[in-house]
């Protein structure tokens, strides 16, 4: 029985992993309305730089973590500004083709720096497990947790209580109004891409350690976070981290199924993952959209 | 006949092209460079379809033979050639599905693979002549789609995404999974066909294989264009410009939106048989997500809703992913040689076309607004914040996919 | 009165706990043109809408020549010689007005014939010829051929509304649904709108149902008028006595009862 | 009307004629490929994409090439070695290497990389009579033996049935589980490991590469009572496997592929790493003057990557090309080197023993030692077993 028990557990481990990358999939669809193939790219891009800051140059862990956030949101921003806004007026297909080609691009960049080596790095929370109920949950995995929740507490307060959130709702839901009413889109738009790359720098660089750091890092992860994402409900941050841990712990539980077995899993996980949403189309926490004659 | 180079924008386009691969080509890099040649010839074939077929379907067929200018050139082998018109004919049925009908479909790989495993399965298990398992690897998909098409009434925008990427997931672990069917992951090899009799005496198994192919290829223009430029395809398009309207004039939105699945997925499957019999080696893990995204990009680079985008887009996206190589360039930094790598290349050239090109290379030549946008900005002429805002107001919600480019026929000549 | 070509009986409809209509009845006679009127939020537009088949009423039968409107599916509509126009105009924005034209014959074709499509066979062939005569006829009666070729989404507005009403007719409809033709329109148009609306009945045989804030034209146009308010049926008779009717002043008051919303 | 019809068809006849005219194969020459001055090879790897690691092979071969031309080449002649990327998918490995072999008209291919890129494409290059030398190690391709082709890694076998008598050795009557990649290497492994451990063999337990970790597997492993886990994959998978596994407190032994237990891995799984074991029929110890000397040349000629087992794989290759190319002598042909290649006995290199072909037999490698993971060094255990 403790044995399932370290199923679920483990599943809600890797779940929060999927449930981080998910926010800054859902912060970027929120305030300006893209699916972000390259959220997973860029994260793994971001945390690279800091791997180099804290590895390379030698700097100390959580300095190099800041300036690595901070550079994952520049480049949320220059890469919204360069290469998302010229394709704006686009159809949406449009658009997924950009960040298609961001996806390619940052994994051949990260790839052509640092080689597709596994590369190690440390977490900055203590080696080890604790044990409880008779499973094991790894430190690493409660950070990873804990600040999967922080941040989707930031990224709701952020969109709630804030100027900012405020402008970046009234930017997707009305451009033209909110123009009017003096708020300058661009900017908007350019900041919610740097915080969700920085929110996507920052599950990066901590689940880097769980993961292990190589430039396809994250492209397993991004399926899954995708996939909660939308369960999610696609513009809820809360929606997000739950629909992570969903998948992960449905991803866990599947697998142990004898039938299934590991090989199937992955198809198992998403079928439960198209029921769902055939019972429920806009997603555990999506709002039904008004059906307009 | 209209001249090929009709309207000066298309000229200056051509000239600029020209410059910027000579450019690639003599000043940058040392090695001679195959893949960027093929994508200007790519591009001065997509001028002559786009403005050949502009009026008159029959010219739609000429489609298949873009990639021929390059095998002319000796610039691309017919193997590769053969690959190029396969992934054609299968971005020719994602473009029903996608383009046409507005429905975003991540799975297309996986209707290729089930194709190229009726074949391999048929052929090398059973004995059975590989000419006459063809439609039927496409029948096979098309069931399949089917069932997608149907599964996907529920769905739109990101959830259908979702959907159609849990498939293109799934699809190759359940097929490996069965190994008393598909042989597991070790695959299955297919004994590729001899050409018949008459054709063997100056004919190769490779071109044999080509020629199949490029009978496929016009085959599937053809009755493309039938469906597309008839009731049906008026039909597609109107359910998908305009759902409500579209019920209004009388279109069941269920069986169209299944019909373009099933054929699409058919094509798919067609495609299938041919890779199966060209490449002679089948494994499931060779059609997962990221082979159905290059469709994807196919038809979005090619050009959106046409028949001869899906062939200049193969050829363009083929030669990017493959035989571009890495840029190195001639200098060096401390003696390090600065170089980008092909992967790069690659996306950056992707993002660019899809930039400057948003209706995809055919859109170049048979819309001229596209390059009055350019030249605009390019000039530096227009206001961005306005532009944003026109841009958020404008942006069509996902499934409904921008205006076909395909120069729509003048009714006077049918 | 002829046998009627559209006939509500009883029909209600409730969103949440509004009721949009209340026991509605009336009916649209063979070639007569009904005005269906009211205040905002009256319910003239989900009365619309229950023709259409967007909206399932909750109560009541919708006749059409013989058949219940709500067993039939959206698109069945259409076949049934009910063709509708559409406030936002809704036109194919990938198709030029020929094409506009074509597709609006999309249900004088009962099957889809995706084989023969696919094949392009001679009934194929021939049947496009026809469809292609029509429409060029119908262009003809609208003043639009010298656009046929062009984008309909890119024609000036007055252009669009008459593509969009000339979809409608192509189909050849017993009963066409008119949503608001008068909007946009200026003061000449507005003339020109009642006498291209009697001259449709005339050669196209058809009754006309049109949804309408603009009252004088209704008045003006109309062989009988229909008033809603709350979702209920206050009036329903000859423009004159309509007008002259009590409810209908008392639900108009406040607003101007003769010029527009 | 008509004229435009005829128009159409007279295009596209041209066109159809124009293709088979140009693409008329010429047949591959004997004399392909070599010039007085240098000896062209080719070889397709994936060189993007998520196996893109594997492109470390033909970078190793690339850099025994380079290190042979600066030495002053093969009688006279420099290697000019083409590689072509086919991001590991058969649909590309074939026109790639078809133009390798039609339009580059290498002398032969050196070092095509992967198994399932390999099938696609040995049966064609036999047949179109060009020498190639496969990076793969699974035995299908050499057996039967076709005369064109050779394998150039370790066979899959030999390394398995080390592995399984390491394991029936030092772990008696423990129950042994399986995690590996699901591919077709994990399958052939698999045949052999069900018939050496009948009911001992408890459980099989697959990944993907998209799986971001391997929780749920170790649990399985763990619930079905598993003693002594064999692994086979890459050396992520193993790193995250032994971290799993160490996380939940479960003190299994490991016995992994060779590829899987590199620099990376050793790094990654740190502490944790202490006690893997791995076959492998190359040289390890850091001391050894050919180990020395690979690492030389794998520093000098290909900066870009760590040395590991991939890269010292395409040294290996690389060194077995060159010695046959030496051995053909001035005059080369394609039949003089397959002369060369089927008297292959190389004593001296990177590999344990000897590296010997023959015509009854296409993969040079005969010698296995096994390796265990010490303080982060790998270190020989146990003897050196060769022959099968």
């Amino acid at each position: 029985m403790h044995l399932d028990l370290q199923l679920i557990t483990s599943g809600l481990a890797i779940g929060s992993v999927y449930g981080s990358i998910a926010l800054g999939l859902v912060l970027i669809y929120r305030s300006t309305g893209i699916l972000n193939f390259a959220q997973g790219e860029m994260a793994t891009f971001s945390t690279y730089i800091g791997w180099s800051f804290v590895v390379s140059v030698g700097m100390p862990y959580w300095v190099g973590f800041l300036l690595a956030v901070l550079a994952a949101f520049l480049l949320g921003a220059v890469v919204e500004r360069v290469a998302i806004r010229p394709v704006q007026n686009q159809p949406h297909l449009t658009v997924v083709i950009v960040t298609l080609g961001l996806f390619l691009l940052f994994n051949a960049l990260s790839l052509k720096f640092w080689h597709s080596d596994v590369r190690p790095f440390r977490s900055p929370f203590p080696s080890g497990s604790v044990h409880v109920l008779g499973t094991y949950i790894s430190w690493v995995s409660i950070g990873i947790f804990g600040v999967s929740l922080i941040s989707m507490a930031f990224v709701g307060i952020v969109f709630r209580f804030t100027k900012v959130g405020l402008a970046m709702r009234a930017v997707t839901s009305n451009p033209m109004a909110s123009a009017l009413m003096g708020i300058s889109n661009g900017r908007i738009l350019s900041l919610g891409w740097g915080l969700s790359a920085a929110v996507g720098a920052i599950a990066g660089m901590l689940a880097a350690n769980r993961l292990l750091l190589d430039p396809n890092m994250m492209q397993g992860v991004l399926l899954y976070a995708f996939a909660a994402a939308v369960i999610g409900g696609m513009t809820s941050p809360v929606g997000a981290v739950i629909g992570g841990l969903v998948m992960g712990v449905t991803n866990a539980l599947v697998s142990s199924v004898s039938w299934i077995g590991s090989d199937l899993s992955l198809a198992a996980t998403f079928i439960v993952l198209v029921l769902i949403l055939l019972v429920r189309p806009q997603g555990l926490f999506g709002r039904q959209i008004e059906v307009r004659v | 006949m209209r001249s090929v180079l009709h309207g000066h924008p298309r000229l200056v386009g051509l000239v600029i092209s020209a410059l910027v691969t000579w450019l690639l080509n003599e000043v940058l890099f040392p090695t001679p460079l195959n893949g960027y040649l093929v994508v200007l010839f790519a591009y001065v074939g997509g001028v002559v379809v786009a403005r050949l077929s502009r009026g008159d379907h029959r010219y739609a067929a000429l489609g298949p033979l873009v990639p021929l200018v390059f095998l002319a050139q000796n610039s691309i082998g017919v193997t590769e050639l053969t690959q190029i018109l396969i992934l054609a004919i299968a971005a020719l049925g994602l473009d029903l599905i996608t383009g046409w009908t507005g429905q975003l479909n991540l799975a297309q790989g996986i209707f290729i693979g089930l194709g190229a495993y009726v074949t391999a399965i048929l052929a090398s298990k059973h004995g059975w002549p590989i000419l006459l398992t063809l439609p039927l690897a496409g029948l096979v998909a098309a069931a399949a789609g089917l069932l997608l098409g149907v599964l996907a009434l529920r769905f739109d925008g990101v959830y259908l995404a979702v959907l159609t990427s849990a498939v293109a997931l799934a699809g190759p672990v359940l097929l490996l999974h069965y190994k008393s069917i598909t042989n597991g992951v070790n695959g299955i090899i297919v004994n590729q066909p001899q050409p018949p009799g008459a054709f063997a005496d100056w004919l190769d198994t490779d071109q044999w294989g080509y020629y199949v192919t490029v009978v496929m290829a016009i085959i599937a223009v053809c009755i493309s264009w039938n469906l597309l430029s008839g009731r049906i395809g008026r039909a597609l398009r109107a359910l998908r410009d305009s759902p409500i309207a579209a019920k209004g004039i009388g279109v069941d939105l269920t069986r169209y939106k299944v019909l373009a699945f099933a054929v699409g997925s058919f094509w798919a499957g067609l495609a299938g048989g041919l890779y199966a019999m060209t490449i002679g080696f089948v494994s499931a893990d060779s059609f997962g997500l990221f082979y159905s995204i290059q469709f994807l990009t196919i038809i979005v680079v090619g050009g959106l809703s046409t028949i001869s985008g899906a062939f200049v887009g193969a050829v363009v996206i083929y030669e990017l992913s493959t035989n571009v190589q890495t840029i190195g360039f001639a200098t060096t930094v401390n003696g390090v040689a600065l170089s980008i790598p092909q992967a790069a290349v690659y996306a950056i050239l992707l993002i660019l076309v899809v930039i400057f090109a948003p209706k995809g290379i055919i859109g170049i030549f048979s819309d001229k607004s596209d390059w009055s946008r350019l030249t605009q900005r390019l000039r530096g002429g227009h206001n961005r914040s306005t532009d944003v805002v026109q841009a958020q107001a404008d942006r069509p919600p996902i499934v409904r996919l921008d205006a076909p480019e395909d120069p729509h026929p003048a009714i006077t000549s049918y | 009165m002829t046998a009627s070509t559209l006939e509500f009986d009883g029909v209600s409809v409730a969103f949440g706990g509004v009721r949009a209509l209340d026991d509605v009845s009336f009916s649209v006679g063979e070639r007569e043109i009904v005005g269906l009127i009211g205040p905002n939020g009256a319910g003239k537009t989900t009365a619309f809408n229950c023709v259409s088949r967007f909206v399932r009423p909750q109560r009541g039968r919708l006749l059409a020549g013989g058949v219940d409107l709500t067993s039939v599916a959206p698109h069945e509509i259409a076949a049934l010689g009910i063709a509708r126009t559409f406030q936002g105009l809704e036109l194919f924005k990938s198709m030029t007005v020929a094409e506009t034209l074509l597709a609006g014959q999309h249900s004088r074709r009962r099957t889809m014939g995706a084989l023969s499509s696919a094949l392009r066979l001679p009934s194929v062939r021939r049947a496009e010829a026809v469809e292609i005569a029509h429409a060029r006829e119908v262009a003809d009666f609208f003043s639009i051929e010298q656009y046929w070729d062009r984008m309909a989404t890119e024609l000036p507005y007055g252009v669009q509304k008459r593509v969009d009403i000339a979809r409608a007719l192509v189909s050849a409809p017993r009963l066409l649904l008119l949503d608001e033709p008068a909007a946009g329109l200026n003061v000449e148009a507005l003339a020109e709108l009642a006498t291209v609306i009697r001259t449709i009945r005339a050669e196209f045989n058809t009754a006309v149902l049109l949804v309408e804030h603009h009252v004088a034209m209704v008045m003006e146009l109309c062989d009988r008028v229909c008033v809603l308010n709350f979702g209920r049926v206050i009036a329903d008779g000859r423009p004159e006595e309509v007008q002259r009717d009590p409810a209908v002043i008392e639900a108009y008051l406040g607003t101007k009862v003769t010029d527009d919303a | 009307m008509p004229r435009k019809q005829a128009l159409i068809c007279l295009v596209a006849v041209t066109a159809v004629a124009l293709a088979g005219c140009s693409s008329k194969k010429a047949g591959s020459s004997s004399e392909d490929g070599v010039t007085s001055t240098t000896i062209h090879l080719g070889a397709v790897s994936p060189q993007s994409g998520a196996s893109a690691s594997f492109g470390d092979v033909t970078t190793g071969i690339k850099a025994y090439f380079d290190y042979t031309n600066a030495a002053g080449g093969i009688n006279g002649r420099k290697i000019d070695f083409t590689v072509l990327d086919d991001a590991y998918d058969p649909s590309k490995t074939v026109p790639q290497t078809e133009k390798l072999v039609t339009q580059d008209k290498v002398f032969a291919i050196t070092g095509n990389v992967g198994t399932k890129t390999s099938q696609a494409v040995y049966q064609r290059l036999n047949t179109e009579k060009v020498p190639s030398i496969m990076a793969s190690g699974d035995p299908t391709m050499v057996s039967p033996i076709l005369p064109y082709i050779f394998e150039g890694l370790a066979p899959l076998d030999a390394d398995i049935n080390e592995q399984i008598a390491y394991v029936k050795a030092t772990y008696p009557g423990k129950k042994v589980g399986f995690l590996a990649e699901n591919n077709d290497s994990a399958t052939n492994e698999l045949s052999l490991l069900t018939p050496a451990f009948g009911s001992l063999l408890v459980k099989q337990s697959t990944f993907l590469l998209t799986d971001p970790d391997l929780s749920s597997q170790i649990v399985a492993l763990k619930n079905a009572g598993a003693q002594v886990i064999i692994f086979n994959g890459v050396p992520k998978y193993l790193a995250l496997a032994v971290s799993e596994a160490r996380g939940q407190n479960w003190q299994v032994p490991f016995i992994s592929n060779n590829a899987s237990v590199d620099s990376s891995f050793l790094s990654t799984a740190g502490a944790q790493a202490d006690g893997v074991v791995t076959v492998t029929g190359f040289k390890t110890d850091p001391a050894d003057p050919e180990v020395v000397k690979a690492n030389d040349i794998l520093k000098q000629y290909a900066p870009s990557i760590t040395p590991g087992p991939l890269s010292q794989e395409g040294l290996a290759v690389g060194q077995i090309v060159v010695a046959a190319l030496k051995a053909a002598g001035k005059d080369l042909t394609r039949s003089s080197f397959l002369s060369a290649l089927n008297a292959t006995n190389i004593s001296s290199g990177v590999f344990i023993g000897q590296a010997t072909m023959s015509p009854t037999k296409h993969n040079p490698y005969g010698c296995e030692q096994a390796l265990q993971v010490k303080s982060g060094v790998l270190a020989p255990i146990g003897d050196v077993t060769c022959g099968s």
